[in-house]
């Protein structure tokens, strides 16, 4: 169980693969990742994602323990980045493995929802138009609920 | 006492942290909430809508109904967005 | 839209990289790994993977093309191999992306669903005990009931 | 019509294709596989369970009602375990 939250870039599929060299027995493995997203009709410059660390390592081992136990992981891995990203960088990756496909999807999608309404990062879209700060999501707030 | 602020409450308080030493009746976040609010107009104003503001104590998310009594760091900040 | 079928080896992480290098303007990526399973008390020597090539790439383009409608994906793979593995090997990758990260994740269970049993691809597993050919599993049909 | 066995089928019936002429009355995969089983007790044995028994007709699957008339590659597979 790892969580890692930090500035610094890091490469999706060299994640993915240093995940998978740990699997001890498992047979499936759930790679989420999120990136910068530029709509032609609605483009973006820059993300900037506000942190506040200390509360965001407790907040995401927390849901990272909670995915465990509750869908059996093996292993889960959250890495959360924060600064300033350009278009189509990776902002954050969920990583969970499970003896089960079921399971690995069920806790990856799981840690996805908590983490969208549960840890402490706050984006900043900058455009042709501007900056503003994104506002939160209802739809996030029922996606976390069906979990309940 | 310090207090963080973070996103848009940061930037509409212009500032990023303060020191504040409530007196021992102001006992739970929401009591610092207006506390902080009833001696500062640009707060005031910011968390009006205090569903909008989500609060934790000592790095730990908690309710408004939370007490801060000991508490050596109290954040203050709009819902998250991240992910 | 990829499909390939094929003996040959895998890295789950470039294939992930080579999937997000191809983004634009989408948000969620998901990636399921399957790999070759050994448990201390059920060990496996090697797996191997019959394949009708022909066969399966009809089917598992059907599955893309069903998926990408259904979920409104941007774009998704998926890449499974045959002949014999060893532990720890990837058998199978499915890769989704998406705007968003529920279309991501629910395209990517439909694709893993399908193709465990539409795919023709038959397991046969070599252990200490012998060889023996992997029986279908009733929670897959299952699995692919819900989508119906 | 060439015929194409994969997986424990196969190694039952010890080889992985064939080559046979059914006569034109074997329409349907259903009737093939009759047709198969009446001349050659090792393959009646080995489709006992017709359930246990997939079909592709010229790299398509179908069901055992789907017709063969004009195929070239019927294949004849156990239930698959991929993924």
């Amino acid at each position: 169980m790892e969580v890692r939250v930090s500035p610094e870039p890091f490469d999706p599929g060299a994640e993915t693969n240093a995940f998978l060299a740990a699997i001890k027995g498992a047979g499936a493995a759930v790679t989420f990742t999120g990136v910068v997203r530029s709509k032609p009709d609605d483009p973006i410059t820059a993300l900037t994602l506000e942190c506040y660390p200390e509360l965001a390592i407790n907040q995401l081992a927390a849901i990272v323990e909670q995915a465990s136990t509750r869908f059996g992981l093996l292993a889960a891995t959250v890495i959360h980045r924060y600064g300033t990203l350009g278009p189509g960088e990776p902002i954050v990756q969920v990583m969970t493995l499970s003896p089960h496909r079921e399971a690995a999807f069920k806790g990856a999608e799981f840690l996805m929802d908590y983490l969208k309404t549960d840890a402490p990062f706050w984006k900043r879209e900058t455009g042709p138009a501007g900056t503003h700060w994104v506002e939160a999501n209802a739809e996030d707030d029922v996606a976390k609920a069906r979990w309940e | 006492m310090r207090i963080l602020y973070f996103a848009w409450l940061r930037e509409r308080l212009n500032r990023g942290e303060e020191e504040v030493s409530p007196p021992s009746e102001v006992a739970t976040v929401a009591d610092l909430i207006d506390w902080l609010a009833a001696s500062d107009e640009a707060f005031a104003l910011a968390v009006e809508k205090r569903s909008l503001i989500k609060a934790a104590v000592d790095a730990k998310l908690v309710a408004h109904t939370a007490p801060i009594a000991g508490a050596k760091v109290v954040a203050l900040f709009p819902p998250m967005t991240g992910g």
